[in-house]
């Protein structure tokens, strides 16, 4: 995009006046941007590569208290393309504040690329991904507020649970290890090494993430995989917390969850429409 | 980028405490793991068991090139030890979560690099005059080829990683990113065999090579953080 | 729809690239005969290289050229990765394989040359080592793009190695000049320089141009073709989403 | 330049060794750029034919 549009959404904008933090801005003499109402593309990784990508929501977590009371994920038209293969075209999408959207289809029909493409793993080959009415300024990228959970659990064998817990709250800047290990009831096998955790135990130590740090957007590729009844519930009732506080949920899974106030989006009518 | 400026108190703490969490937790995988040094340094002795064995056990020749050879040797087991060293942070995911925070991946880079010097570049660099002996190395020589290999073992540990991450989602890592950093090792083994061979056909220019050995650090220093950080994120996409 | 405006400029450098492409052509075929016609009959022999110092006029050219090709690549792929300008990557792709050629061709000519002068093949000598230093980054480079499947990624490393390699080729020449100026062999020979004189400096002048030019023709054509090959590509995605 | 002198053989195959590389380099371009615009064109006529035998359009 033209480096005037990037540098227009960096300064030049105006702050609510109910922001806490505008007081704050304004000493330094920077004006943030705001996009109430507004959408704008948030798709991508962040890259300190090209200078003008630089920008305060590269540093300002907590800064601005997100305003994710009416927040939406709104996809438009998305196409993703994976392996010089077309994984699914004109695809529209609304994640709200407060509801989970949950992804249907059967294997290959693309949930797992979408969510990819939706945290910035996944560069879309056509539509627009955009964050509306959000008080997150405009050059910020879903990326950075999102938790992603994948297939694979991001924990390391040979560290301890509270030991793996405990990196990834020191890497986010601080995390509430001991809360997220009773979220998902792992405070028992504190000091197991992970190789010794069985795979249900893996995937909790992997969602207790979740827990550790608060982030608006959650994004869950199949979460429930290797999960009992008990730790099902455990996550069901982690999942309502969240949107209750006026979080998003995107995931994608077979069995339903007891999770209230939630959305489908079924790729096998999508595919349809594509014939 | 004087719109950073407000938050960069925020957002150097934050980075900060990322950068030592990947460092501790790093170090301490290595420690557990253990073995990735020994065999490097197992490696490094290899070559240079082969040296003798393929240059016959010419005392004055094996001397006069003592200085090259164990360069080669480090270099080799260097880049040899580095060529993992993203791989199962790739594999098991947590480079995708450590991408997707505000935290920049050069940081990350940086940690792992440092890491890597600190328990593969650091200790080849110190065995490998010590083991000068086998080769016959003029005495005199194993303080400045000390000095010489600490400093460009740095160059080395970043440059490998910079290999690393450029072939981390590729099958056939270890010919292709021998393919791709030896070119870049050349100059500091160029200044680093001259800062440690001490005067050479009368003029010594050590102190000068070591200079700018230095500074060949200090540039890498400066590229390769971003250069792996860009290659990893293209890998993600 | 993307795709779409991924190709608009690459169109456009279509229309421009048939428009330019038969005077580029006769440019260059211009070139050489005269660069060739000075070089081989009008130029002096070297009084001590007699008419060795011939081979001056095919290496010389070549070694420069190499050189230039690696920088166009370079520069390209910064306009790739910073722009995300698709044709620069192509650029900067379809570079490769004519800058290897001309560096392998210096190092080949260069050996030849050798032979007669130094009495052997092969010389450690400063100029003819950083040539194979750089002919070593055109086969990473050229390794990257192999090694990767999706076009976009294999841009952006391939681009990476070329920055990189870029920076690196300046370190390379001083370190091995500095290398060289301390393991001097017996026998020192320039092959330019202030002291050539106008008679041989014309022709060799014209051959840097002529083998410019000659990049320039056959780039082009690289370019093009390697349009077409992603537009195939595009192509076929199209069809394969349209059929799931 | 006369072809007697010394070394004569040398020059010579340095200037052959040349027109083979870059013919041969020329070679390999031309032909690729023809295989690619073959596939161009057919892929256009079929494209083409599906058009006119069902209405969609292009993606």
């Amino acid at each position: 995009m033209p480096l005037s549009a990037i540098r227009a959404t960096n300064i030049d904008g105006k702050l609510p006046a109910r922001d806490k933090e505008a007081g704050f801005a304004e000493s330094y003499g920077i004006r943030q941007k705001y996009t109430e109402n507004k959408p704008h593309n948030a798709t991508g990784l962040r890259e300190p590569f090209l200078w003008y990508q630089l920008s305060n929501t590269t540093f300002n977590q907590g800064l601005f208290a997100l305003n994710t009371a009416r927040m939406r994920i709104v996809g438009q038209q998305l196409a993703c393309e994976r392996g010089g293969r077309m994984v699914f075209a004109g695809l529209d999408f609304t994640a709200r504040a407060g509801r989970m959207l949950v992804l249907r289809g059967p294997n290959g029909a693309g949930k797992t690329s979408l969510l990819r493409l939706i945290a910035g793993l996944a560069e879309p080959a056509g539509g627009t991904l955009a964050i509306e009415e959000t008080s997150l300024p405009a050059d910020a990228l879903l990326g950075e507020h999102v938790h992603f959970i994948a297939h694979q659990d991001a924990i390391k064998l040979h560290l301890s649970v509270v030991e793996n817990l405990s990196f990834w709250s020191g890497f986010f800047g601080g995390g509430d290890v001991p809360g997220a290990m009773t979220a998902m009831n792992l405070s028992a096998l504190a000091e197991f090494q992970a190789q010794r955790l069985s795979a249900g135990q893996k995937r909790r130590l992997g969602l207790a993430r979740l827990a550790l740090v608060d982030k608006p957007v959650w994004l869950l590729d199949e979460p429930t995989v290797g999960l009992d009844t008990a730790s099902q519930k455990l996550l069901a009732d982690m999942m309502t917390r969240h949107l209750d506080g006026g979080g998003i949920i995107i995931a994608s899974t077979h069995i339903d969850l007891p999770v209230k106030s939630s959305d489908v989006l079924d790729f096998a009518t999508l595919a349809e429409r594509a014939e | 980028m004087y719109w950073i400026l407000p938050h960069l108190p925020n957002g150097l703490s934050e980075m900060k405490s990322a950068f030592t969490s990947v460092i501790a937790r790093d170090f301490t995988l290595a420690i557990r793991q253990g073995g990735s040094i020994g065999t490097a340094i197992g490696f490094f002795l290899t070559v240079i068991v082969l040296l003798p064995l393929g240059l016959g056990p010419d005392q004055q020749l094996l001397q006069r090139i003592a200085p090259g050879a164990l360069w080669i040797a480090l270099l080799l087991s260097v880049l040899l030890s580095a060529d993992r060293l993203y791989q199962t942070d790739h594999d098991d995911g947590s480079l995708e979560i450590m991408a997707l925070s505000s935290t920049p991946l050069e940081i990350v880079v940086l940690a792992k690099a440092s890491v890597h010097w600190i328990t593969s570049g650091l200790p080849l660099a110190i065995a490998a005059p010590v083991f000068g002996f086998l080769l016959n190395l003029d005495t005199a020589l194993i303080v400045p080829l000390g000095i010489a290999m600490v400093t460009g073992s740095v160059a080395l540990s970043l440059l490998a990683s910079l290999g690393a991450a450029i072939t981390v989602g590729l099958r056939q890592g270890g010919l292709l990113v021998s393919l791709l950093v030896l070119p870049l090792y050349v100059p500091v083994m160029i200044f680093g065999v001259l800062a440690s061979s001490g005067a050479q056909s009368g003029i010594d220019n050590s102190g000068t090579a070591l200079i700018i050995l230095v500074a060949i650090v200090l540039a890498a220093l400066v590229v390769t953080p971003f250069a792996s950080a860009a290659a990893l994120r293209s890998y993600m996409r | 729809m993307s795709s779409i405006e991924r190709f608009a400029n690459p169109t456009r450098f279509m229309r421009l690239q048939t428009a330019v492409q038969p005077w580029v052509w006769i440019i260059t075929l211009a070139l050489f005969s005269v660069g060739l016609f000075l070089g081989l009959t009008r130029a002096p022999a070297d009084y001590q290289q007699g008419e060795t110092v011939r081979i001056m006029y095919v290496h010389v050219p070549a070694a420069w050229s190499a050189l230039m090709v690696y920088t166009v690549m370079a520069v390209a792929s910064i306009i790739g990765i910073v722009f995300r300008h698709p044709l620069a990557d192509i650029a900067a792709k379809a570079a490769a394989p004519i800058g290897a050629a001309f560096c392998f061709l210096a190092l080949a000519t260069g050996s030849l040359w050798g032979k007669p002068m130094w009495g052997t093949w092969w010389v450690w000598d400063a100029r003819l080592t950083s040539m194979f230093v750089l002919l070593l980054l055109y086969l990473g480079y050229m390794a990257i793009w192999q090694a990767i499947d999706d076009p976009r990624r294999a841009s952006r490393i391939a681009a990476i190695v070329a920055i990189v390699g870029f920076i690196n080729v300046p370190i390379v020449k001083f370190s091995v000049d500095w290398w060289y100026s301390l393991h001097q062999p017996a026998s020192v020979f320039r092959t330019d320089g202030p002291t050539i004189h106008p008679s041989i400096l014309t022709p060799l002048l014209v051959m840097g141009l002529a083998y410019s030019f000659l990049f320039l023709a056959l780039h082009l054509i690289a370019i093009r073709s390697e349009i077409g090959a992603r537009r195939i590509r595009q192509t076929e995605l199209a069809r394969t989403g349209a059929l799931q | 330049m006369d072809f007697s002198a010394p070394h004569m053989d040398f020059v010579i195959s340095s200037y052959a060794i040349t027109i083979v590389v870059l013919g041969a380099l020329a070679l390999w371009i031309f032909s690729r750029a023809r295989s690619v615009t073959r596939r161009l064109k057919q892929l256009d006529d079929e494209g083409a034919g599906r058009r006119r035998t069902s209405g969609q359009t292009e993606t």
